[in-house]
């Protein structure tokens, strides 16, 4: 079976996500996985520029440039929804009030180790935005990502080569093969895409 | 979208145990949770850590709670309004812990945000904790304060507990939402999702566990 | 000629606030200064419950048990006022955003520093309130209380006796007798009531 | 009640100084005070440290300013949306700090609420500042951030400098305008005082020093 597409990762993401839960869907990939939540998961969406309870892109031409998510991309408010300064948001964040955090990432290591933040080139401007705070502060950390690099090589690692984000954070990792619990007793894996095996997607040591 | 409401006080203070720490919100009478000190009154829990600004001044407030006994310790910014409080912290059968109010807010606001602390302004109530001098000046290191149950006054909410006070009542409220397991906020004015202009909001809903509405009575015993 | 009643001693410090200041009075004594300070003063005064731009109480019948001042005093909002919580509040007293804060003295010693919130007495609870936060946030500290004790010693001493409530921070005290600047030098009088000679009220040494 | 309204863009940066440190509100574009910036590059100061979420998209923004050369610093959470900040920086001619954003924040609360300081949580960008662990998680100690001037955008104001914020655009503006010696907010509306129910001030007055209306453009030169 070919690998998941990015919305088919981004349903698998939202399906597993617990009823009634606080969320804050990181930039990129992991900001797909709003569509695919369904109302009756009772999920509410928290976004670190101060907005909670907002659903998608609104019609076109109604966008409003005072009203977006952390992406920057236009969004709408909902129902019970509010707004609150950034101060505010990241008590949300970081006093551990978020039940899901769902980044996208360059690495995770056996380990839970998350990069996904700068390629530590000295040249690369780093470009962190809320990414440590909520690494750090939600309650669980899942990372949505490919499974391998353009260029094949593992993105679960034993070892991060690119900076840390956060250490010992990652508690799932949704990938286009197999969806991973980062536990204790090291990487489980949940569920495999039919036709892959575990060899084929099993930790990598790592860049050199 | 979860619905916080609760049909009685008494679901509101379910699950307080013996030995629990309480945030009482309230300055002077404003925004002093009244049904639900009632029915925490009416669980009889004891040895309650309750953390207030005031100690109550008697009648239905925390002094209801000292006078039957189910408190073991104080802490707040100014116990002697409340005759229980001090006959009873004289008599050696009740500890009480005087910090200064911003002291106290903020330590609130270190366990709601996840700070390790707050290098705060030395006071003279702060001796013998940790200090520094940072650009000349004495701070001590405040540790959080936390609780397992805040219980507060709120003037609107809505059904996803999205909170507003009033007036003078806010006071610690808002903070206290923050730094507790489980909140309980009592309600005059109850509304559904979207009777908050979401730019009103004081206190967002991801706060708060518990809402019952004001006279929702069926607490008595 | 007669020392200065309470009443007086209020309008005194009310005269001095400064164009514009924003103020916070302590309970007691102090409090009495709102109702000397003249509207063309622009004077916003602050109460550390959480209340900006207050008046004094309002007619007979229409106080309102949720709108007080930190004396739990029923007082009345003015147009441009604000509520907010006991966090921003005690921002703006500790943070150096209030001009004056008047308080209330047992002693104020010749250095500045301020006694008022604790007797020291074993069997006396101590009730700080927002004291502490005050004396040592604001950007200047007025002391108002009568000159000696009902027994007639000194309140303003070489030394305090009793507990600080803030070391080095009192710049002026305004009594029944005198108003005297705290300065780095010592104290200075700035005005005394006729017929009062400066021996009369120095500073004693403090109780023993 | 002191009057707060200026009556030009000009007025309201009057007194920006070589070598000034300057917050400017926004998210994105949300909440960018576009004139206050632009009257700001028509002073033309030069070595300004600016602190920011972002170091501008390109356009009118700060980005205006780095273009300009005025900028000698940026301390933000996310430059690479500037491709005059990301060019400037790699040719070396302009240091760029980049903070967690909610250290960012935390570090601008820490100014105007009084601390000496934030016990935050440990971040690899913290590395080499204070650390320590308290209840087994490690933390490190993090300064106020303060600032000369903050410009700020608000929705509502009233003669009094209370502020309202519209949506998303609220962000870092309440927090900047407790930090910064001098407030200055650009405003969509302007009211008398009572115009803002005191329950939905946002920003209190005492912290703004100048309110200006958008469109006065008595600034252009």
């Amino acid at each position: 079976m070919a690998p998941l597409t990015r919305e088919q990762m981004a349903a698998r993401v939202a399906r597993a996500l617990p009823h009634g839960a606080f969320v804050n869907l990181g930039i990129g990939m992991p900001s797909l996985v709003a569509r695919h939540i369904a109302p009756a998961q009772d999920v509410t969406l928290h976004s670190e520029n101060g907005l909670l309870l907002f659903g998608g892109p609104p019609p076109a031409g109604m966008a409003d440039t005072d009203l977006v998510d952390a992406g920057k991309n236009p969004v709408t408010i909902l129902p019970g929804g509010s707004y609150f300064d950034s101060s505010l948001s990241f008590s949300m964040m970081r006093g551990g009030h978020l039940d899901v955090a769902v980044l996208g990432g360059f690495e995770v290591s056996a380990g839970g180790d998350l990069s996904n933040w700068w390629t530590g080139a000295a040249d690369d401007p780093q470009g962190v935005g809320g990414a440590m705070d909520l690494a750090s502060g939600a309650r669980q950390i899942w990372v949505l990502m490919e499974h391998r690099t353009r260029d094949g090589r593992p993105k679960i690692v034993e070892r991060c080569a690119y900076p840390l984000t956060a250490r010992g954070v990652v508690t799932r990792i949704f990938t286009d093969l197999a969806v991973i619990a980062v536990r204790r007793e090291g990487l489980v894996v949940e569920e495999m895409v039919g036709g892959w095996i575990w060899t084929a997607c099993r930790p990598g040591p790592g860049r050199a | 979208m979860p619905d916080r409401v609760v049909d009685s006080y008494r679901d509101a203070v379910a699950g307080l145990r013996r030995g629990d720490a309480v945030m009482l919100g309230g300055f002077g009478a404003a925004g002093v949770p009244l049904g639900l000190i009632a029915a925490g009154l009416a669980l009889g829990v004891r040895d309650l850590t309750v953390i207030a600004n005031n100690a109550g001044f008697g009648g239905a407030d925390l002094t209801s709670w000292i006078e039957a006994g189910m408190v073991s310790r104080v802490i707040c910014s100014y116990p002697r309004t409340s005759p229980a409080c001090v006959a009873l912290w004289q008599q050696g059968r009740l500890a009480v812990e005087v910090l200064p109010q911003g002291t106290l807010v903020e330590r609130m606001r270190c366990a709601g945000a996840g700070l390790g602390g707050a290098v705060s302004v030395g006071t003279v109530l702060a001796e013998g904790k940790e200090s520094r001098v940072i650009d000349g000046r004495e701070y001590v290191l405040e540790l959080p304060l936390r609780a397992d149950m805040a219980l507060i006054r709120a003037h609107r909410a809505d059904r996803f507990g999205n909170l507003t006070y009033r007036m003078t009542a806010r006071n610690f409220a808002p903070m206290m939402a923050t730094a507790a397991k489980l909140v309980a906020a009592e309600c005059a004015e109850l509304v559904e999702p979207g009777g908050i202009d979401p730019e009103h909001v004081v206190t967002p809903g991801i706060f708060v566990d518990r809402v019952v509405m004001q006279g929702s009575l069926a607490w008595r015993p």
